[in-house]
């Protein structure tokens, strides 16, 4: 039991009583801050696992913009979650799906081992490598044919050129997915601004646009 | 089962996937459900994460004088979809200030009562 | 010399843990909201410095010390801040303090 | 929040820092741990905060939300026009080397620039959306 594993379990601990403690509160306004605490403990975990640049994300993103973004809502909503008696059935299949899951990690390879599939395929000695100085070979070829033939970009940070330059499409595709909620999020409040809510009426009587924007 | 600990990583993702699982399943409330799949997502973060650790290893940032780097590739596949989660739950929350503002409310079986009504 | 500053870093480490220690007991212990405010600010100013002050002695090399320094900074910035906008959100929503001769409520301020 | 005066002057303190400690994590991202969307979330936290702190009309002031609407197709545009530099060039879709002698550190940063520019703006649009529904309220 190194020190290692220590701050490890303590810190999973807490996540998880945290995760339970979401589940189990009623009071949204409460529930919006745990989940900002969820995912600052979330960040610190990642960062124990050797991966500064998602803690980074994880810290700003989950702690900072989901939090407002969720406060936001509240402020706009401003309901309270009623009391309604939960189904027995859904703590079953909930226990049965996580009964199979710890099942099917009996044999998987357990935290950190050398030789754990993942870390000694040829692949990650390809990324690693890309961080070599071109001066050492000469400038950045395409990867040849055979995978020991490396690619080689001369940025210190491996995780920046893998996500810009190795994977540098599906990055393109993660940046239209954003790009693309970002013009949902327009486009579905756009129309909340203008119409006055009438429950009595059946059919919405259409608003008068306000002219182009601002 | 000498390494409990080796796999404790794992069985706490899965307390955390389930709990967020059963958070979308048993409540009612809107927004708890996005919650709840919010805590789904952080645990798939951190299992793509747990994956890509070395015992001994550093940050995939290579300097001189370490030798062993955890793999960049989690690293990199969580980077993105970290923000991606967000941007979804953005756009999910917006559609519950208009599900709230259609309905009047954001429990679900009150609007399914509606919807059964209308 | 660096067993010494090993050592003068312990010597600052320790007892920050122990104020975040005594905060986090007095976050649970304590009767009603302000006097639980106060404790959760021992934790954040005191304690956080403390360690803070002791990693930068243990720290490699000096390029660490004044990233150190910088997080220090923020953080005495921050966490007083961020006690005062909650006792003054709690203040002007009409959130009374207990006074000496109040009942002693059961712990009042439950989450449902 | 007009008499927040601590809230109003801390803030003043620490978004210059926030914003410089955005652009920071976005050009050292090759070097240390960094990139487009860690400075893109930082740079949207600092605008949520002025925001928050002085009302929306001044912050809508400092950032047109009309400016922030066209980012957040300007970055992915600066980011497929890279690609589409890098065809011109003779090389394939985003293949960096065709930029020229350092093409791959040339790439990558103004791969990371655009997926800053978009982050940032889809971020503050979104709560510029969210901070007008309440003052609608």
């Amino acid at each position: 039991m190194s020190g290692e594993q220590l701050i490890d379990i303590v810190l999973l601990t807490l996540l998880a009583s945290t995760a339970i403690a979401i589940a189990r509160l009623r009071n949204l306004l409460a529930t919006a801050m745990l989940t900002g605490i969820f995912s600052l403990l979330g960040a610190c975990w990642m960062l124990f696992l050797d991966a500064p640049d998602v803690a980074f994300t994880e810290a700003a993103v989950g702690a900072g913009m989901s939090t407002i973004l969720i406060l936001a809502t509240l402020c706009v909503v401003n309901a309270e979650e009623k009391p309604s008696r939960e189904s027995p059935i859904a703590l079953v299949a909930v226990l049965l799906t996580g009964g199979v899951l710890v099942y099917g990690t009996l044999d998987m390879p357990s935290y950190g081992d050398p030789d754990a599939p993942a870390t000694t395929s040829p692949i990650t000695r390809i990324y690693l490598d890309s961080a070599n100085a071109p001066s050492e070979q000469e400038e950045g070829h395409a990867a040849g044919s055979n995978p020991g033939d490396g690619f080689v970009v001369g940025i210190p940070n491996t995780v920046t050129t893998v996500l810009a330059s190795f994977r540098g499409y599906d990055t393109m595709g993660e940046t239209a997915v954003i790009f693309t909620a970002g013009l949902g999020v327009l486009m579905v409040l756009a129309g909340a601004r203008h119409r006055r809510p009438d429950p009595s009426m059946e059919i919405e009587p259409e608003p008068v646009d306000e002219g182009p924007g601002k | 089962m000498t390494d409990v600990l080796g796999l404790f990583n794992y069985w706490i993702v899965i307390v955390l996937m389930m709990t967020g699982f059963y958070i979308v399943i048993a409540r009612h409330n809107l927004i708890k459900k996005l919650i709840g799949l919010s805590v789904f997502q952080v645990s798939v973060f951190l299992l793509y994460i747990t994956i890509g650790v070395i015992e001994g290893g550093t940050a995939p940032i290579v300097a001189e004088g370490y030798a062993v780097y955890s793999n960049p590739l989690p690293s990199v596949l969580i980077l993105t979809a970290i923000v991606v989660g967000v941007a979804t739950i953005a756009v999910g929350l917006a559609l519950v200030v208009r599900i709230q503002e259609e309905y009047g409310t954001i429990e679900e079986d009150e609007i399914q009562a509606q919807d059964h009504k209308a | 010399m660096d067993a010494v500053r090993e050592l003068l870093g312990w010597l600052w480490i320790v007892p920050g843990a122990t104020f975040c220690v005594i905060g986090g007991i007095g976050l649970l212990r304590f009767p009603e909201f302000y006097s639980r405010m106060h404790a959760a600010g021992v934790t954040d100013t005191l304690g956080a410095a403390l360690v803070l002050i002791g990693l930068m002695f243990q720290s490699p090399d000096w390029t660490v010390a004044v990233k150190l320094a910088l997080i220090l900074f923020f953080l005495y910035v921050t966490s007083p801040t961020a006690a005062h906008a909650l006792i003054h959100a709690a203040h002007t929503t009409g959130h009374e303090p207990l006074l000496a001769d109040d009942p002693a409520p059961a712990h009042e301020g439950d989450i449902p | 929040m007009k008499n927040h005066v601590i809230l109003r002057f801390v803030t003043k303190l620490l978004i210059p820092h926030i914003l410089l400690y955005a652009f920071y994590v976005q050009w050292h991202g090759d070097f240390g741990p960094g990139g487009g969307f860690q400075a893109g979330v930082i740079f949207a936290a600092a605008i949520v905060l002025y925001g928050l702190i002085f009302g929306l009309q001044a912050a809508e002031r400092a950032i047109r939300p009309g400016l922030v609407q066209s980012g957040v197709a300007l970055g992915l545009l600066l980011y497929i026009g890279v690609g589409i530099a890098s065809m011109l060039l003779g090389g394939e879709f985003l293949d960096y080397d065709a930029l020229g002698h350092d093409g791959q550190h040339h790439g990558i940063l103004l791969v990371e620039t655009g997926v800053f520019i978009t982050v940032a703006s889809v971020m503050i649009t979104v709560f510029y959306s969210f901070a007008e529904l309440i003052r609608r309220q």
